[in-house]
């Protein structure tokens, strides 16, 4: 039996995680059961994980296909493709933009991300607040995040001020802060998104010593962020998960069709939970790379 | 330094055959030989920029004899103080004069650059050879022969034992020429040895103390320079007879070709006017640098011309926008700067022989219609190839490793290859031995009998006495005379290349015209 | 002697093959499955898109330009087709005749993109690799702006029978590889047996000389960047079908590829040199070496890069034999 | 005549100093935020990076090479420096010493990366192109394989000390700044006034007058490669400091940054022809435009892309003068 996993390369912190856990339960999957054999292809752009997912049907003749798109729509027609050739297709993260193609569909919930966040900054900010947004690359994930967000701030006497890209990336959250912190006197919370742009951001408003008028909410749940969170940090009261770790659960469950026959299929949706000082021990893997 | 029974080859081509040579210190040693005999490699060879196929370099030590040397190259060439001045420029364009006269040899004040002392040794090097250029000047923006001047003090800079002049007049005038024999002369006593290649045989007669002449890649013999007359250099060198070297030119027609009025280029020419007729062959000369190149590039659509000025072509008021409407229209012009702006030196021949005819209208259904027709092509090039009697040994090299005066045939052929009708040439015989340049001079009297008409602007007093019908003199940028006839001599050019006579309502607009 | 000489003007045009050559026995060795028609078929396919788009980059690179805005370029017609298609939907009955729309104007927005470019250039007399990179990040940030930050989706309707040009094959051999292969014989016709090509290698080869030989320099240079656009926008007419969407992440660092893939065929980068075989062979050879793997998991996905980086060297290492070279 | 020679002369020099005042006026009218010290100190600060290995492209360019792995071996050079350091806390007591250490291995390391660069390419004779776009890839990958795909942080018991060197400032000018203007005079004298720079010069002029000058052409141009990798070296030293953290994503782009900041300084890719004054000036226009950009809602966020290509090529073209010089 050959299982088929087909992710973006570590390319950014979280895409990072999740490389991890999936080599990881690679590993232990394969440890586990003789019989089972996992190819696992890395893509750094939806062209070429159209590639790796043709690789996977000529090559390594597959059995179940476990992907997380790159993106949803450029990828809904090579995953069908695979699925035509009697694959079982399991879809991880980003839903496909045709319904009905995947088996089994296991994703963190974007929306439900965004919309956390704001409900945690409108709650700090009951008494209103001014605040800026940096968002990710522009992408369908990152607009699903954002909609959700200033969804939720509607009505709101939460002000924001403005938003910028910061590409998932440290060093982009740390100069779009700073010129954020040169332009505005008066910022009382960040909505960083990820968590490695609130690693910038938070370096950014250190240097301006800022760091007593305003919080900042990341999202994902990077070991480092939790750990601050988890100490209780006054910068990072809260995280907002958003595990890389769905994708071991998605090969476990596809595995589990596959070994022991088990009636698998339908949606798994994570939550995105708030991750507060009390919950945070929880959500902490020191050994992992996020 | 000697060389014994040396040998060179180019993949399976040789082009030199145990060549035995022996250079003296205080002697000029002169080569001589046709086009393509093998002079550029055999100094090339001993300068260490091409490696020996067979035989060996012999330096000479100080007990008198000489000593087979291993490993020779560049660096261990410069070391024993050969310095060779190369037949091509052999200078870093964006770097300016005084870099690149102390280029690979500068002079340093502890860590850094000694820059105000290179400037006022490149500018005393330059004085010496009476070059005015300011030595912080690019070299890009030097014209041909001032570069070579540099060249020169490059060399003159580097305290040379045994200097190496590749052609080095080829494109200087007389009077420049002049000062280098008298450097050289100044070198000799100072117990230098000079290796003299020229197609000048006059020049040769003049400096050289031997002469060795090269026949397709052999050893001719080596003489004493007070045995041979040039007659016999150039017997010697070509292997027969040469008949007169001008040929006659019957008178052109009434008809005129070309006329211009009151052409300027800003800042180079002011107001020329001349006209041009059918058969005639209009000799330019002047100074390096009084504007000839830059008056007829313009006429030809390379350069802007002022508003005021107008050219007509066989009657016809024209104003070229460009080279390709100048062409289309029957007038074509060959460049003096053969490798900058002549040749694409790394592409093979046939590419840069069809360069210029390809994209003219009326050859297209010659040889290059929808698609070239690569068989025709070649056959034009193979004629053309015997039209100009350009030597190759192996016609798959690239324009860059033929040897310079078939470079200058190849280009000769580019041009002439659309059939023009109005043929401006700058400086054709550059680099040209005797015998072909009889050969080029039949030509152009051929064409001109053929009413063709020939703008010859040279350096070369002899050449453009020696055919032109009458000769325009430009000095400064300003056409200073036409002269006709008896006025055509040398002593009466230079009169009005230096500007101490000019012709009265020259430079002055309409009235001045068929003078 | 007359061996070598003979040997060496050999390699120049066999070694892209041989490197090829080296490449397809290392990928028979590594997995059976390497000779399948069903992977030979998608390699194929696959090395179009930056085969072709390469195939234009040779001819602004031969002419001695660059053009760094391709892959942003594909984005952008790609992103400008999609809207095309979608919104005439409604008006136009016959989805052939809405795609063929599409294509039409995607051969026109990509002709209009390198005349740009093109402009710029040889008129306002900027450097090309500061018109492109300012061009690449023009086009990128309006593909972005088309698709709100997000992604387009060609409609469903068209889409299925529009991705028949991608999947679909004639004679065993999948369309996108007759395209490519079309265009390469095209591209080999114009650069090496017309007038326009002679003058590409020209103004690349040295830029006054071909002004002394009245060649129309600016027009020429800029048509070679037409010729680029053109060949973005037929790449990315088989582009869409296949993944019927764009967004700001289409075409990411296809410049770089495509100018890779042309200097591994033997192209110059600094002009005057021109192979449109040796590029064709530097697409498969870079799609090949994709492919080659993901034949494995011998190497940690995290080295694909380093191991990728090797063999480009190594291939070009190969090719250029310059150990023959160093020898003698 | 005289007049005009001068000016075009006067141009070539000052051209990008005007476009670096056109976008400070740009910036003054934008917010008044622009001009606090703050955000020039930022400025200055974040310019730094960019401008110490542009200034090392200048030379590589000069000398006619290009060197794409500079992003690669910023990121791959503070992964090492990450890794030495939490590997020596145990080891060696002084935190200060451990720095200094680290800093040191880190310019070997460049040397090294550099030293590779240059001994593919003029050993053997590997295009620039294709050998630092291969060094791109395996840098690339052996940083994300060093961090296990994910970040490599450095320990906070450094960090804090460490961090004095991107953070700490000298007379109100941050430390990162002072670095900067040291590399930059450094290598204005080195470009200058050395027999080095000369040479430079002279090989991107003419490779073969080089050789023909008896110039150690593969020594100079191996040296230019060693020179940016020392120059990256030192951008990390001050990179690393700032967040402490090294990924795949370190870097990025930073080839193409680093380029585009030596182009619009008025080298010239072709080589032959460098200015250090101006590649200073022109990573501070690039940085510029970014901070711009964030100073002001007034573009759509999708468009920043657009507006950054076009403002670097009107840059260039303000600072070429093409104007002027058509107009003649
Ligand atoms: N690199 C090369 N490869 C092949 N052939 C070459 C190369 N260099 C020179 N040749 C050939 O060697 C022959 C001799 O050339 P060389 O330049 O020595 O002639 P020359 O005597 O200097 O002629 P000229 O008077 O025209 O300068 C020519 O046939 C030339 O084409
Ligand atoms: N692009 C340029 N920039 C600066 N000076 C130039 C440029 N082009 C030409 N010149 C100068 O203009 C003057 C006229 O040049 P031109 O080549 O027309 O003289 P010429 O009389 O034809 O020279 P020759 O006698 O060598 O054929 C020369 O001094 C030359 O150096
Ligand atoms: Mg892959
Ligand atoms: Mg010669």
């Amino acid at each position: 039996q050959t299982i088929g996993v087909s992710i973006p390369a570590a390319t950014h912190g979280w895409a990072g995680g999740l490389n991890f856990h999936a080599e990881a339960t690679k590993q232990r999957l394969e440890a586990a059961n003789p019989g089972l054999r996992i190819v696992l292809l890395t893509a750094n752009s939806a062209s070429e994980q159209a590639n790796d997912l043709e690789d996977l049907l000529a090559i390594h003749h597959i059995d179940a296909l476990v992907v997380l798109p790159f993106e949803s729509a450029p990828l809904t027609g090579p995953v069908r493709n695979v699925k035509r050739q009697g694959v079982f297709v399991t879809v991880v993260d980003r839903g496909l933009s045709e319904a009905g193609i995947e088996d089994v569909y296991v994703a963190g919930n974007n929306a439900e991300m965004g919309r956390v966040s704001a409900q945690y900054i409108k709650q700090s900010l009951s008494d209103g607040g001014d605040i800026v947004v940096l968002r990710g690359i522009p992408t369908v994930i990152d607009e699903q995040r954002f909609d959700a967000f200033m969804a939720e701030l509607e009505g709101s006497n939460i002000k924001v001020l403005d938003n910028k890209y910061a590409n998932w990336n440290r060093d982009d959250g740390f100069t779009v802060m700073q010129d954020f912190l040169a332009r505005f006197p008066k910022i009382d919370a960040v909505w960083a998104q990820d968590d490695d742009i609130a690693i910038g951001v938070i370096q950014a408003v250190r240097q301006a010593r800022r760091q007593d008028e305003l919080f900042i909410v990341g999202g994902g749940g990077m070991k480092e962020i939790v750990k601050r969170v988890m100490d209780g940090d006054r910068l990072t009261p809260v995280d907002v998960l958003y595990p890389p770790s769905m994708i071991a659960t998605a090969m476990e469950l596809t595995a589990l069709k596959f070994l022991f026959n088990v009636p698998i299929s339908g949606r798994y949706i994570l939550g995105s939970p708030l991750i507060t000082q009390e919950n945070a021990a929880e959500y902490y893997f020191p050994d992992s790379p996020f | 330094m000697s060389t014994h029974r040396v040998s060179k080859s180019f993949g399976h081509v040789e082009v030199l055959t145990h060549i035995d040579l022996e250079i003296h210190t205080g002697e000029v040693l002169a080569i001589l030989g046709e086009n393509g005999a093998g002079k550029s490699t055999l100094v090339k060879l001993l300068a260490g920029y091409e490696e020996v196929s067979a035989g060996e370099l012999r330096l000479a030590t100080a007990d008198g004899s000489t000593v087979p040397v291993a490993s020779w190259n560049i660096e261990v060439a410069e070391q024993h103080g050969i310095v060779l001045i190369h037949q091509e420029f052999n200078l870093a364009e964006q770097l300016s004069a005084a870099e690149n006269i102390f280029l690979g040899n500068e002079l340093k004040r502890g860590l850094f650059l000694d820059q105000e002392r290179m400037l006022r040794l490149a500018r005393k090097y330059l004085l010496a050879l009476n070059c005015q250029v300011d030595p912080a000047t690019p070299v890009s923006e030097l014209a041909v022969a001032d570069k070579q001047m540099v060249e020169i003090a490059k060399a003159y800079a580097r305290n040379s034992k045994l200097l190496i002049l590749d052609e080095p007049t080829a494109v200087l005038t007389s009077k420049e020429s002049e000062v280098l024999f008298r450097l050289i002369e100044r070198l000799k006593q100072q117990a230098v040895a000079i290796i003299y290649i020229s197609h000048k045989l006059e020049e040769i007669e003049r400096i050289a103390d031997r002469i060795t002449i090269l026949r397709d890649g052999e050893m001719v013999g080596c003489y004493p320079a007070s045995s041979l007359s040039t007659d016999d250099m150039a017997r010697l060198m070509v292997g027969r007879e040469l008949s007169n070297l001008f040929p006659n030119i019957p008178a052109p027609l009434d008809e005129i070709a070309l006329r211009v009025v009151n052409a300027s280029v800003p800042g180079l020419v002011q107001a020329a006017s001349f006209e041009l007729r059918r058969g005639e062959v209009l000799g330019f000369a002047g100074l390096v640098g009084s504007g000839r190149t830059a008056l007829m590039e313009a006429i030809v659509g390379l350069r802007k011309l002022t508003a005021s000025a107008q050219i007509e072509v066989a009657g016809k008021a024209v104003s070229y926008p460009n080279l390709a409407a100048a062409r289309d229209d029957g007038v074509a012009y060959l460049t003096k700067d053969r490798k900058a702006s002549g040749l694409l030196l790394n592409l093979n021949l046939v590419f840069n022989f069809s360069l210029l005819s390809l994209s003219a209208l009326f050859l297209q259904r010659k040889y290059a219609g929808l698609l070239i027709d690569q068989k025709k092509e070649q056959r034009a090039f193979e004629q053309a190839i015997k039209t100009f009697d350009i030597r190759l040994k192996d016609s798959a090299i690239t324009a860059g490793d033929l040897s310079g005066g078939n470079q200058q045939k190849l280009l000769l052929a580019k041009i002439m290859a659309v059939a023009p009708r109005i043929i401006i040439i700058d400086e054709p015989t550059r680099g040209i031995d005797i015998g072909t340049k009889s050969q080029i001079y039949h030509f152009i009297a051929e064409l001109a009998a053929n009413g063709h008409s020939i703008i010859l602007i040279s350096s070369d007093m002899m050449e453009i006495i020696g055919l032109s019908h009458r000769v325009a003199v430009m000095c400064r940028g300003e056409l200073t005379g036409i002269l006709v006839d008896d006025e055509i001599e040398e002593h009466e050019i230079m009169r009005y290349a230096t500007g101490l006579k000019r012709q009265p309502g020259k430079n002055n607009s309409e009235d001045q015209l068929c003078a | 002697m007359p061996e070598k000489f003979g040997f060496k003007l050999d390699l120049k045009t066999t070694g892209p093959f041989l490197a090829l050559i080296t490449l397809i026995i290392i990928g028979m060795l590594v997995n059976d499955a390497f000779l399948s028609t069903g992977n030979l078929s998608n390699i194929l396919a696959r090395s179009s898109f930056i085969g072709i788009v390469a195939i234009g980059a040779t001819f602004v690179i031969t002419a001695g330009g660059i053009d760094l805005s391709v892959g942003a370029m594909a984005a952008f017609i790609s992103g400008c087709m999609i809207i095309i298609m979608n919104s005439l939907i409604g008006t136009i009955e016959s989805s052939v005749a809405i795609i063929l729309l599409a294509i039409i104007a995607s051969a026109g927005i990509g002709a209009l993109a390198g005349l740009i470019n093109g402009i710029l250039t040889t008129k306002a007399k900027i450097e090309a690799f500061i018109v492109t990179l300012g061009t690449m990040g023009v086009y990128r940030s309006l593909i972005t702006y088309m698709a709100d930050g997000g992604t387009l989706s060609l409609d469903f309707s068209i889409g299925d029978i529009y991705s028949e040009v991608y999947y679909g094959d004639l004679l065993g051999l999948p369309y996108p590889a007759w395209v490519f292969l079309g265009v390469a014989i095209i591209g080999y016709v114009l650069l090496n047996k017309t007038v326009f090509g002679r003058h590409c290698l020209a103004i690349g080869s040295n830029e006054k000389v071909a002004l002394y030989s009245a060649i129309h320099v600016d027009r020429v240079k800029t048509m070679t960047y037409m010729l680029q656009g053109m060949c973005v926008a037929i790449a990315t007419i088989i582009y869409v079908p296949r993944l019927g969407s764009a967004s700001g992440q289409t075409g990411i660092l296809w410049e770089l590829e495509a100018i890779a893939a042309v200097i591994i065929g033997g192209t110059v980068l600094r002009g005057g040199y021109g192979r449109i075989w040796g590029t064709v062979v530097g697409a498969l050879i870079l799609t090949l070496i994709g492919n080659i793997l993901n034949l494995t998991d011998a190497i940690s996905n995290y080295l694909n890069g380093a191991v990728q980086g090797i063999i480009v060297i190594a291939a070009v290492y190969l090719q250029r034999g310059a150990w023959r070279r160093n020898k003698q």
